[in-house]
């Protein structure tokens, strides 16, 4: 029933944002059918397109994942970003520090120290949180901009390759490409990190769902003081919490810098970061719906370029529906209430029958 | 703000120095297929991907760009541009695959973070043709490779650095100099040791007496953080600097701004332009009549897009090449119009380029025995 | 006689429940008119319109004869009408005096500062004339809970209200304030206003009111005079049936001691002592009943003892065993539950559903749990048990949202779920808050049960009946300090009020 | 190394006028019990909106600054007016405001490029802004005229007279206690008939206002052009907010704080004195010790207790 409701709910703010997007096309000249007609093509016209659209996603399902795990513990990831980053530069150092490593071992290696890297990232602001009741919203900002510079001289000063603005290329065994997935895909550069996302949006669901653990974290996020009244330990959610929210976007950094991409940028805070509170927002803070919302995104992603190349619609109209999106789903009380009213409407006639048995009851007793 | 002068002769010199030494053989065949299919102005759609930086950084892109839509006017070719997501390989892989499949045969691609992504797309994209500037194809083993639906075009930035620090040292005679580059990239570096070796030189040889400390040359680490360029300028003034060349995008835009400002204030202080002509940025009175651009170090990236639609549109299109657009052809140097240069000033540097030219002077490609 | 105030035919409807049915109320110049009703029955609610803080659906309120539409509380004020809220309306940071001119702030400078010190030289005079004794400058944080509502009370002095209406005025006070209180009112009778008294507590109507309205579940019942009618008549009015004031219970057989608590002293928010070296002991097969008016250090003894707040000096033992650093969860296990004082603050989790809540401090205990994962069939029959046996009625059953419950079957699941853990010792707080009489009698049979069983049972009320009733021993607490222990059964009101205002009591039968 | 601070001090005030302007203005919305991480975004819209009309009427009011101060008039009304979404969203729909914030700062960025790209062509809009100047006599008083009074931007001493008149109005006058009691306990503001939607409204518009402003100034005083970001000052805005406990004179403080500890790891490239830190510390600087002050002032938040929660009328 809930889950439900929150489909619909998201459903709707999708359809408002594209509305908007539409109005905006329109106000600025441009036909939308078409613009959107090759949004989509630009997104699935070919199983290349297909391919990158998904690998497009593949970073984003898993900062959506990050932000909607710390969510549900009632934590505001806003520093996915940072860890992201941090995360990807711990991996890809692994990667440059021993190339020749055979992939098989090198691979898991840099996926493991590329979710620790992240985890550390993450928990500094659950301890700020946990211990000092800092807002994480402030400090993992703050972890973003300190991330950036940390790893804009690290890679200075030990990675450097040919070009100064990024860190030394990955060897093809350092990374996650695989040749015949992207065959597969007719060249795209989709590549193994998809395999990563789907596990992890697993083994979160499992945990949210399944687990003592996540009964815990959501005990947690739901009301922190019942879940302490009950002998569960706050502070230690919340920072298991923003240690695996953080870990998670470290995993994003892995598919993004050693899949996607095959080095790091210097003095680039990874947008895809930022974007997971739109995915998880849009996903209702489910891993499913993560899930699902990144693919979506992707699409738009992937899809702009193709649209702005066919029809000259500036590509920010992707980023300006994503924004409205986000603004409806935080709006979605709205929504909601009108969907409970439409609810009610069918329950009321068994409340009633209810109610009337009760009053019955109290009859007997006078 | 770019007084763009029609490039005096289009068909650029190979560079000895080529690290791929081009083929004869395919070259004809690859020129005979062109005059075949030598394609009519009209469907020709000519496409650019932006590198970091947007389409109007006022340097780079813009410069790039500004040379298609010229193309676009004279030559009535169709023109778009693609800014991508990120500035990964994939992203612009991304980009290219978008222009291609939508009819955009002939990219243009600014930056050498394209050289992996343009390696792919000339073996990929058979029948397109690619032009990168700054940089050439290669695998990421550096192991250069310019197929021939390709041109890569370097630049001589060090040669304009050097032209524009002989006309500064010439202009201002004795004092200190600074410079502020964004981040630490070849094209960068290669301004600042050509603007040292051109002070330099002016100090050898035309009795100027200018110096350069080593704490006045910085790389402010981004091409987009306005307020560190102010700042850093402001320093640099403050101590004494009397002119400061700026090879760092967004960040040189405050610095132009510090300068505006020192000059609204009556203070002396000039700046010294990067890749286009910015002297209209520099204006500080009310009728624009006065800037505190000194000269700008002019590479006409302009001139490189356009020559290579003209060139393809004339089925000259020189794929499998590298070039280097230098001071022989008026590639690099410092603008044709200097308002703030004194005219002896402007006929010794043109002097020194004509002796550049003819080769008697000769500028190092590389920072050795230069400060950073 | 003549109304100064009459509202007809009131009907104010919330999501899911008729608050006010077709509610008459008329207010005659010059009387205490006392309005009763069970908690949930609409009192508030009704208030609340006449005070303009919320509009009926149906009926009319007529001031001195005319009809008036009370739109919001300024129109309220400015018909004369004030109100001290049940639950207070005060801005914690600010003084006294900010507090009272809040809405109507005087001003000088041509309307461009604040004026303060005529606000307070006015608020001084005030306190003189009606005996209130108001700091103008002092902090709500720092005043004691009477200071707090008679500074409510100057609210309505100050506006000039003729019509004062007291919402459970006297459920924070202690006999003594109360006394006070009821001179108060006396006293703005004889200046020519008339009160309205929210109350559920017989003794007091009797004690001030002239006349009596009855509400119950939302409906009319009727309106009497005070003088000819009996606290049992007026109690069956409010029930709707006979209700037996005392609870039957055989005499308690006290065994070992379970709960041992030696000079406990405790911070309370304000970061001072809230709890000063206090010792007490529960035997296993007694109700230690903890008496004392809200504040005085009831909140700190329990949460020191469940562990929610650590103690600064002074030991706990449970069997003998220390506890006092012990964490929560091991508490717990060691055999303490705990009915807490807020329900729905740390009672329940109001987004899971009746069964995810039922298993709050068992999660992670066999069969419910088992290597980490949770066995959803083990808990829906555990969940499925409570409910059954405590009958707490939800829309779908066990997988309801706690959220949609009402106050009292949220209550009813809470309790069942502690008394399942089969504690030791079960620490009840205010376990029949906001409840029906139904419930209520229910409730406390279940605490004698628990005690009949042998085990040991903390009873923590701020309803002196509810301690009279069902404990054995009576320790009265009064700020933060131990004042005496007494029995149950030979003590009455007057002794523990007293205690309860701080004048040491004789331990004798302790 | 005292000359250097000299030299710098006036760039250090140049930078922390925009985040006092901004912090201010989300002083007035959490007192008035909103939270606003949308400052960001607000600041965004204010250069674009300043750039805008700085661009289109300049031509008009040639050798003069009145372009300027429109432009400035302008992005406090465009603030104002963006500000009622985050309003709307947080007053009326009891959302979740640190979303809808961040909806806000989403959707400002890629909004005002759209548009710039749309209206201008160009996603950069290039202004001349103010220029610094001495103050006539006061410069010449020896230390003080130096650090404060030489190289100052006029809007320095509009900034100076905001604050005064924040402190003012919040502490002294019926507008500031009423604010102040809404994001306290606005329960309380309700039964003694202030209209609490009302009061939130006007403190949610006075922040969209003035972060508006503030990033009117960040473009006309230092940055020069608008391109779609300001940089994340809204941020350290927001930072500076906490760190300065809610209150004006101590957000004074720590933005102040902020500008300077910036302006050094801006400049530390040019100080031989600062030659010895390794640079990352230099740029980390001001996020760490942000992070460290948070930590510190922890202990004692005045946060109002009513910010960030949702007001019903009808909820008791
Ligand atoms: N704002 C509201 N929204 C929903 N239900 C409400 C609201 N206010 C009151 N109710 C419900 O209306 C009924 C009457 O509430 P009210 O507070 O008037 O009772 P009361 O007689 O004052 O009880 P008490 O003695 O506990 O104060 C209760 O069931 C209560 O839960
Ligand atoms: N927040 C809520 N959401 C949904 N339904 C609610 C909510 N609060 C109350 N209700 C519904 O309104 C009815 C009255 O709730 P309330 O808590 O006032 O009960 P009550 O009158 O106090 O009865 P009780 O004596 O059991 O407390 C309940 O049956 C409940 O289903
Ligand atoms: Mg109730
Ligand atoms: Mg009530």
């Amino acid at each position: 029933m809930h889950r439900y409701k929150k489909l619909i709910v998201s459903l709707i703010s999708i359809f408002l944002g594209l509305l908007v997007g539409t109005l905006f096309m329109m106000v600025t000249g441009h036909n939308p059918i078409s613009g959107f007609i090759y949004l989509v093509q630009g997104g699935l016209k070919s199983v290349e397109r297909v391919g990158n659209t998904i690998a497009t996603a593949t970073p984003l399902i898993l900062t959506g994942l990050s932000v909607a795990f710390a969510f549900r513990t009632g934590l505001f990831n806003i520093g996915a970003p940072g860890q992201m980053l941090f995360g990807g530069f711990c991996a890809t150092a692994i990667g440059l520090t021993f190339p020749t490593l055979p992939a098989f071992i090198l691979v898991p290696i840099m996926v493991i120290t590329g979710m620790l890297g992240g985890a550390v990232w993450g928990i500094v602001p659950g301890l700020l949180k946990a211990k000092f009741n800092v807002h994480e919203v402030v400090s993992s900002i703050m972890m973003n901009w300190i991330a950036n510079w940390v790893v804009y001289y690290a890679v200075k000063a030990r990675f450097t390759g040919t070009m100064e603005t990024e860190s030394k290329l990955l060897t093809p065994n350092a990374t996650l490409h695989a040749n015949w997935i992207s065959n597969l895909f007719q060249g795209s550069y989709i590549n193994l990190g998809i395999f990563i996302a789907i596990l992890a949006v697993i083994i979160i669901a499992f945990i949210l769902n399944k687990t003592t653990f996540g009964y815990q974290l959501k005990s947690v996020g739901f009301n922190r003081y019942a879940a302490e009244y009950a002998g569960i330990s706050v502070n230690k959610n919340i920072i298991l919490s923003m240690m695996i929210a953080g870990g998670l976007a470290g995993l994003a950094g892995v598919v993004q810098y050693a899949g996607n991409a095959n080095c790091i940028q210097l003095g680039v805070i990874p947008s895809q970061g930022f974007d997971g509170i739109a995915v998880a927002l849009l996903g209702a803070n489910t891993p499913i719906g993560s899930l699902l919302a990144a693919l979506f995104f992707g699409l738009l992603y992937s899809g702009r370029g193709f649209m702005t190349a066919a029809t000259k619609i500036p590509p920010e109209i992707a980023d300006t529906i994503i924004a409205t999106i986000i603004y409806f789903a935080a709006t979605s009380v709205l929504i909601e209430s009108w969907l409970d009213r439409i609810i009610k409407k069918r329950h009321e006639k068994r409340l009633d029958v209810k109610t009337n048995n009760q009053l019955e009851t109290q009859k007997e007793d006078e | 703000g770019c007084s763009a002068t029609p490039a005096e002769n289009g068909t650029p010199t190979t560079e000895e120095s080529n690290p791929t030494e081009e083929k004869e053989a395919p070259e004809e065949k690859e020129t005979s297929t062109e005059e075949a299919a030598k394609p009519s102005a009209s469907d020709l759609k000519v496409g650019m991907v932006t590198d970091a930086g947007t389409i109007d950084d006022k340097s780079f892109n813009q410069g790039t760009w500004e040379g298609i839509l010229r193309a676009g006017e004279e030559l009535g070719i169709q023109t778009n541009y693609l800014k991508p997501a990120g500035q990964t390989e994939a992203d612009y892989l991304k980009e290219i695959g978008n222009l291609y499949d939508t009819g955009y045969k002939f990219i243009v691609t600014p930056g050498y973070k394209f050289e992996t992504a343009i390696y792919k797309s000339q073996t990929k994209y058979e029948d397109a043709k690619f032009v990168i500037l700054d940089g050439a194809p290669h695998s990421g083993d550096n192991a250069y490779d310019v197929k021939d639906n390709t041109v890569a075009i370097y630049f001589a930035e060090h040669q304009s650095g050097f032209v524009a620090g002989v006309a500064t040292a010439l202009e201002l005679k004795e004092g200190a100099l600074g410079f502020i580059g964004g981040m630490e990239i070849p094209a960068v570096q290669k301004f600042n040791w050509g603007f040292q070796q051109g002070v330099a030189y002016a100090n050898t040889n035309l009795g100027t007496n200018m110096t350069i400390e080593e704490s006045n040359v910085v790389y402010q680490g981004s091409f987009d953080n306005v307020p560190a360029g102010q700042q850093l300028a402001a320093q640099m003034f403050d101590k004494g600097v009397k002119a400061i060349f700026c090879a760092a995008g967004g960040v040189g835009v405050g610095a132009i701004k510090e300068g505006v400002e020192r000059n609204k204030q009556g203070k002396e202080a000039w700046i010294i332009g990067v890749d286009t002509d910015q002297y209209a940025e520099g204006f500080y009175d009310a009728d624009n009549t006065k800037s505190c651009i000194l000269t700008s170090a002019v590479k006409r990236i302009d001139n490189a897009s356009y020559d290579m639609i003209q060139a393809e549109l004339n089925g000259e299109f020189p794929g499998g090449q590298t070039l280097t657009f230098d001071i022989t052809t008026d590639g690099v140097g410092i603008p044709v119009e200097n308002p703030n240069l004194s005219d002896e000033t402007i006929k010794t540097v043109a002097d020194v380029v004509q002796q550049m030219k003819d080769g008697k002077i000769t500028v190092a490609d590389n920072g050795e025995g230069l400060i950073k | 006689m003549d109304y100064v105030i009459e509202m007809l035919g009131i009907r104010k409807e919330f999501p899911g429940i008729v608050a006010n049915d077709n509610i008459t109320l008329q207010l005659a110049q010059g009387e205490i008119h006392a309005l009763l009703g069970e908690n949930g029955a609409g009192k508030s609610t009704l208030m609340s319109m006449l005070f303009g803080m919320y509009q009926p659906d149906r009926g009319s309120i007529k001031l001195n004869g005319k009809e008036v539409k009370i739109t919001n509380p300024n129109v309220a004020t400015a018909l004369g009408i004030g109100m001290v809220h049940q639950h207070f309306k005060l801005v914690h940071n600010f003084t006294t005096t900010e507090n009272i001119i809040l809405g109507i702030e005087p001003k000088k400078c041509g309307g461009l500062i604040l004026d303060i010190e005529k606000a307070a030289k006015r608020v001084a005079q005030l306190s003189e004339k009606y005996g209130l004794n108001i700091d103008p400058y002092a902090k709500i944080e720092d005043i004691s809970v009477g200071m707090q509502q008679r500074v409510e009370i100057m609210k309505m002095l100050y506006r000039n209200a003729d019509i004062l209406i007291f919402d459970e005025p006297t459920a924070v006070l202690t006999p003594q304030e109360i006394e006070d209180l009821m001179e108060i009112m006396r006293g703005l009778i004889k200046e020519g206003k008339s009160i309205i008294i929210i109350t559920h507590k017989l003794k007091e109507i009797k004690a001030v009111a002239d006349r009596c309205t009855v509400i119950r579940r939302g409906k009319y019942i009727g309106t009497v005079n005070v003088k000819e009618t009996s606290e049992a008549e007026m109690a069956k009015m409010m029930v709707g049936r006979n209700v037996s004031f005392k609870v039957d219970k055989v005499d308690a057989t006290p065994g070992e001691t379970i709960l041992k608590v030696e000079n406990l002293s405790v911070l309370n928010n304000k970061k001072v002592l809230g709890l000063k070296n206090f010792s007490v002991e529960v035997r296993a097969g007694e109700i230690v009943g903890i008496a004392g008016v809200e504040g005085n250090g009831q909140t700190e003894l329990v949460e020191a003892i469940t562990g929610l707040r650590k103690s600064e000096s002074g030991k706990i033992f449970i069997r003998k065993r220390d506890i006092t650093h012990l964490p929560i969860h091991k508490r717990i296990e060691s055999g303490i539950a705990h009915i807490p004082e807020d329900r729905q603050k740390r009672g329940l989790v109001l987004d899971y559903t009746v069964e995810e809540n039922m298993i709050l401090e068992r999660f992670n205990k066999a069969p419910f749990a088992k290597n980490g994962l949770l066995n959803y069939d083990a808990i829906s029959k555990y969940a499925q048990k409570i409910v059954d046996a405590f009958d707490v009625r939800a829309g779908q059953g066990c997988s309801t949202l706690a959220r949609s419950l009402s106050g009292g079957n949220q209550q009813k699941a809470i309790i069942g779920r502690e008394i399942e853990l089969n504690p030791d010792l079960l620490i009840a707080v205010q376990p029949t808050r906001g409840l029906d009489v139904g419930s209520i009698e229910y409730i406390h049979k279940r605490l004698i049960d628990q005690r009949d069983k042998g085990k040991a049972v903390l009873l923590v009320s701020l309803e002196l009946d509810e301690i009279l009733n069902v404990s054995d021993r009576i320790v009265v607490i009064n700020n933060g300090e131990r004042i005496g222990t007494v029995d149950a059964q030979d003590t009455n009101e007057n002794e523990i009020g007293l205690m309860m205002a701080g004048v040491k009591g004789d331990v004798k039968h302790a | 190394m005292w000359e250097t601070l000299v030299q710098i001090f006036p760039y250090a005030i140049a930078l922390t006028i925009p985040l006092l302007i901004t912090a201010l203005g989300a002083l007035y919305c959490e007192r008035s019990g909103v939270v606003n991480i949308g400052l960001d975004g607000f600041m965004i819209i204010g250069s674009f909106s300043c750039a805008l009309t700085i661009v289109s009427v300049e031509k008009f009011f040639p050798g003069s600054n009145l372009a300027v101060w429109l432009g400035l008039l302008v992005s406090l009304i465009v603030g104002g007016i963006f500000s009622l979404l985050h309003a709307f969203a947080s007053i009326n729909l009891s959302a979740n405001q640190v979303i809808s914030g961040t909806a806000i700062n989403m959707m400002a960025g890629s909004l005002t490029l759209f548009l710039a790209r749309n209206i201008t062509g160009s996603g950069t809009i290039r202004v001349q802004g103010f220029t610094k100047f001495d103050m006539p006599v006061l410069s010449q008083i020896p230390i003080i005229g130096d650090l404060f009074f030489k190289n100052t931007y006029i809007t320095t001493w509009v900034a100076l007279i905001i604050i005064l008149f924040t402190c003012y109005l919040l502490y002294k006058t019926r507008f500031g206690l009423r604010l102040r009691s809404c994001g306290e306990n606005p329960h309380a503001s309700d039964a003694a008939g202030i209209n609490v939607y009302k009061m939130r409204y006007i403190g949610v518009i006075i922040s969209g206002a003035l972060g508006s402003l503030g990033g009117a100034i960040y473009l006309v005083t230092f940055a020069g052009e608008f391109n779609g970001t300001v940089g994340g000052f809204g941020f350290l805005a927001l930072a500076a907010l906490i760190f300065g406990q809610w209150r004006p004179l101590a957000i004074l403080a720590a933005t102040l704080f902020f500008g300077t500890a910036w302006t050094i790891s801006n400049v530390s490239d040019v100080l031989p004195q600062l030659q010895a830190i390794p640079p990352v510390c230099l740029k980390i600087f001001p996020y760490v010790m942000t992070l460290i002050a948070l930590v510190v002032f922890s202990k004692s938040s005045q946060a109002p207790k009513a910010s960030g929660e949702p007001f019903s009328h009808s909820e008791r």
